[in-house]
């Protein structure tokens, strides 16, 4: 999707994810959607399979609160040759699925020596930002990182949440689809401003979107996913409009495997002295690490000398506070993360 | 921590009018975070007991609310008020805010005051309250251990793991399976396959299964589970069957109307009003209306976190 | 893949000699594993299923084995000899080697081949195999999904998930249970509370119970249950008792001798010996011995995985 | 413990553990066991039981296969005032246990306002090298770090397990106790030639052990923890005795929170030029991705200018194979540590 499609006919992250499931049941009939509460009129409780039951009754199964044997259903219908869509209503939940997408998704293709192929989507909404307290708040993406065998994507309003998820449909692997639950009423949309391009390779086929200021390299750059775009993005509004520093912003949407190709890809444009990591969830042991390694292993070898700031910019590490005050003070605001940038100039 | 004024709390020998006003009291409380929602006051979620009263009532009359244990899930503001009575201290939480009985830091669905506690994850308590069982019998104290579930969570495997080791081990548990009709959207016929009750029946736990309103038969069969646990008897398991009167959290209700007014029949309030004297009923509204009113307004008041 | 020389299969119509056979070639395999243990030329873990080859045996001469799938669990090598009879494949799996069934990655507990699958995640299996059943039901394969899982499984909540489910949807999964009185060293009566029976039955399962190591009776109601299956009746329980004659997998064994020694006298091989000709046993046993015999030669000496 | 008592009387990883188990039972009423198959005289998978039910048989529980419901127990025991120590059979299992852990017992303490404590201690045995294949060879450990409220330990054949194991029932908060199935049967012993010193915190309890060579400053550090300890060791030893290369080794007990105290501790003795992280598991947002950032961030706040070559090295990206040449392949041995390394120079 180009930045002129996005102005002409406004579409919200939720319509778009929508849309894509419409037409992934449409054109396949191997697609089977299944999940708590979806069948209209609910439509799941975040409403991205809203429609789907009364268009495709056959193939819209509301499940029980099961989260473990739902992703159960979907690595035996993957097997046998279906395209599972599954919904965990809330990531938070994902725990309860964390034996099925590592001890089972992840491995049948490998184990049984690529004799069979586990096309499964698990669909999940994450982040805070809501009043749901501790148990409906959580990224906990970071926890799923990292597995062999098993694909993370990421959806974001300044890319095309609805081809990505047709793209994680057609592959092959199980891809672990996460949306961001304050992101779903978000228009696409693009800022003029700034030069957009997406790089995508055969080995990391999802998407990392790079926006940079026209003319000459920049102060810095931030990289982040999901729902941090927009954050990310008025951080970077904010540095330039009120700070005069110009920074790049990097929006990823394949977390695992990490996307080394885009990266070095990245790296090879110019290396900043500063680089930035904004996640929601603490950033202990998560998203951003891995790039910190991973952008250090890069650059070790097209430039052992420099040295690059690096700086994970995440939520408080603690649980999230229902307290509304609470929760959007420990979570990364795109003041905090203008300031931690500010900070290093 | 600083408590505010209590809603008399029911015990087994609590009058029919007693019990009455504990349930008015949490059917006020309820219907008031509903329409705080609506004047944009709360954010987040919620989700209301309306229709539900009579477990809340019925079984927390029936425990040593010194000793007994409770684990609560997601709609648990009844049980808590029928544990404690600290309708301020809830308030306070359910706003987010720093006086609430914890900090503001839970919410509605993650309570902890004394020997109750609550989470938000379907299921997963269910071990929780069995371990806390195993826990007052190995320190011999007497106290049983409490867990409430809807009919949607029979839907985890961590239930029937937690029937299994309570069983095995004669764990002093109570399973509060409380089939209200429907698990958020969906309704029961479309979540459980066979039968509730043959459940935990399966795994050797003695089971009591009552279709009822009538706070005062929870309370008793409840006394009986609890009386046989404390002897000694190992787990018990409590089936009831009542109605959601209210939206799943604060938002759509895509049930037949006509299905919802004919539950306000079978209402657990009304049930009872009908056999009560009216003066006595109004009355008693009347000072539990100014009490839920006065910890409102007085958590209304308090301050929110400021940074 | 290659594959060598086969063990003959079963199906309905197979004769007391021939079911006899292929559980004597099951029995063969699997005591030369424990041998090849012994040996040092094995590596790692397995689970044998000396004593419950009548359960393999009947179970897949009931199936349609070009149509029908199953879910195998750790102790798989019957199930998989009774499906496709690839000793030399499962042999060179099981030792590791680049010709085995899947490579050597996958080893004792991890085999797929064609329709059939395990894993060696207790319980995980159950809600995969019940996938796999909706996938068959959607596709109109007229396909049933068979799993496996010993008594100690019943242990795990994903079970349950699946009995709702798959009764929820009327799936054709057949759910073999096999108490074979033990979970590693664990006697039945310290993990499973209550009743088998009971539990898939509370989820509105139709369960048959047998008591028997007779591979015809198993046969026969296996059969009932598939027939029925795919008359679209919806999932079946199936509850077999027998006993486990070796050690959980090849290490130590704290069980009574004498119980040990009690089961031998009713082990699926000897009932069903006693009714057979001695001389066409005799006969069948050397053809068998003979064979797998081959296959493990030809596996010993296939080459392992250089680096 | 100190070097010599290692050497007065030789004991085991698993003799060690065994033993602070029964010290732990006998010397607090409030302690409980509980796992699958832990009954005498079975005495536990791994045998780290082994004994307890004879001496205590009334807090020694065996459960039903039930690894979620076995944390769960642990958590209502340890709310109430318990101490109790689980056990997961296998590492691998954890993944059903993920719910319990993450959303229940690293939760209460913060969520519920600091009113309760949850002072459980899971133990489970993690890593291949035995030939257990898929499901029953890895190193899941990487999934349970950062998260808040969730200690992580890790004991080693260099330092003290027992000890380690008490400090983490004396702990107030959650511990996973990540104990390395390979090294139950290894001899505690340090190498003589190297100099020790262990780093602990109020903040940061558990010892980081600090192996130096005397003498002047090293060439890199290798940083490791659990069953990769012998193995790094291993590699230190080559390098010096065959490549003439003296590399320091850090093992770390403390995964999760990071020890950043202990890192910054270590950086400020001398930064070297290149530090490797050895894991078992793919280091793919694993253990050595976050001490990779951690420790980039306490350089830049101590020698901005400087590069260090961070190399991380862990098994294959891909499930673990029962194969044992393959499964030997794809797991870091110490030539691949000493060789990886020795491409640094
Ligand atoms: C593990 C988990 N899955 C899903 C949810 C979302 N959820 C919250 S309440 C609810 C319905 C629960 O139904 P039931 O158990 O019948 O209780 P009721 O709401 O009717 O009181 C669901 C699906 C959750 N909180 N936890
Ligand atoms: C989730 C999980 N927990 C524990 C184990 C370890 N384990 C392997 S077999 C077994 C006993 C299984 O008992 P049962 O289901 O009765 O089968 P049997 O071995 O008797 O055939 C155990 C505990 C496992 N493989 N998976
Ligand atoms: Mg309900
Ligand atoms: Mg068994």
């Amino acid at each position: 999707m180009s930045t002129k499609d996005m102005s002409e006919r406004p579409t919200t992250v939720l319509q778009s994810l929508n849309a894509a499931m419409h037409r992934l049941m449409a054109g396949d009939s191997r697609v089977v959607v299944l999940g708590e509460d979806i069948l209209d009129p609910y439509g799941g409780a975040f409403k991205v399979t809203r429609g789907l039951s009364t268009q495709f009754p056959d193939r819209v199964l509301t499940t029980p609160i099961s989260e473990g044997a739902i992703v159960g259903l979907a690595n035996g219908l993957a097997l046998r040759g279906m395209r599972p869509i599954a919904e965990i209503m809330f990531g938070d939940f994902v725990t309860l699925a964390a034996d099925q997408l590592i001890n089972h998704a992840a491995k049948f293709r490998w184990m049984y020596n690529e004799q069979v192929r586990v096309p499964l989507v698990v669909r999940t909404p994450m982040g805070g930002r809501r009043g749901y307290g501790p148990t409906h708040s959580q990224s906990l993406e970071k926890h799923i990182l990292g597995v062999p065998g098993l694909w993370v994507a990421a959806p974001h309003a300044l890319g095309d949440p609805g081809s990505l998820l047709e793209q994680s449909v057609a592959l092959e692997d199980p891809v672990v689809f996460v949306e961001s639950k304050v992101c779903y009423g978000r228009f696409l949309t693009r800022p003029a401003e700034l030069r957009a391009e997406e790089i995508r390779t055969a080995r990391s086929p999802f998407p990392t979107l790079h926006l940079t200021h026209r003319g000459g390299s920049p102060d810095g750059v931030i990289f982040c996913y999901g729902g941090m775009a927009p954050v990310a993005l008025e951080a970077v509004e904010r540095l330039r409009d009120v700070d005069g520093i110009r920074v790049d912003l990097v929006v990823v949407a394949q977390l695992s495997p990490t996307p080394t190709d885009h990266l070095e890809a990245l790296l090879q444009r110019g290396i900043s002295e500063v680089i930035a990591y904004a996640e929601e969830a603490s950033s202990s042991a998560g998203w951003g690490a891995e790039l910190v390694a991973t952008i250090e292993e890069i650059r070790a070898s097209i430039a052992p000398r420099r040295s690059i700031r690096h700086l994970r910019i995440g939520g408080a590490h603690t649980p999230i506070a229902s307290s509304k005050e609470m929760e959007l003070h420990d979570l990364p605001s795109a003041e905090l993360v203008a300031e931690r940038l500010l900070e290093c100039f | 921590m600083k408590t505010g004024e209590r809603i008399p709390l029911c015990n087994r020998d609590s009058s029919p009018n007693e019990l009455y006003g504990l349930m008015f009291g949490i059917r006020t409380f309820e219907q008031s975070l509903l329409d705080l929602f609506q004047r944009g006051v709360l954010a987040g979620t919620t989700h209301t007991c309306l229709g539900q009263e009579a477990t809340a009532v019925g079984v927390f009359s029936a425990l040593n609310l010194e000793l007994d244990c409770a684990f609560s899930n997601h709609r648990g503001h009844g049980h808590f008020l029928a544990y404690c009575g600290e309708a301020e201290l809830l308030y306070l939480e359910v706003m987010g805010k720093p006086g609430g009985v914890c900090g503001g830091r839970g919410g509605s669905q993650h309570l902890q005051h004394r020997n109750l506690y609550s989470n938000g994850i379907q299921g997963g308590i269910v071990p929780v309250a069995t371990g806390i069982a195993l826990a007052e019998k190995l320190k011999g104290s007497g106290a049983v251990s409490v867990v409430f579930l809807g009919d949607g969570t029979l839907g985890e495997g961590a239930v029937y793991e937690s029937f299994n080791i309570a069983a095995l081990w004669q764990l002093p548990t109570l399973f509060v399976i409380e089939n209200n009709g429907f698990a958020q959207s969906t309704p029961c016929a479309l979540e459980v396959a066979g039968s509730i009750r043959a459940r935990p029946e399966a795994f050797g736990i003695p089971t009591t299964e009552i279709r009822t309103t009538n706070v005062e038969t929870i309370r008793n069969e409840t006394s009986r589970c609890v009386d046989a646990m404390r002897d000694g008897a190992g787990p018990r398991a409590l089936v009831l069957h009542n109605y959601r009167l209210g939206p799943h959290s604060k938002g759509d209700d895509n049930r037949d109307p006509a299905e919802i007014r004919a539950a306000w029949d079978q209402e657990p309030l009304k049930v009872l009003r009908e056999r009560l004297d009216t003066t006595e009923v109004q009355l008693m509204e009347a000072a539990q209306t100014e009490r839920i009113g006065r910890a409102r307004e007085r958590a209304l008041a308090a301050p929110r976190y400021e940074y």
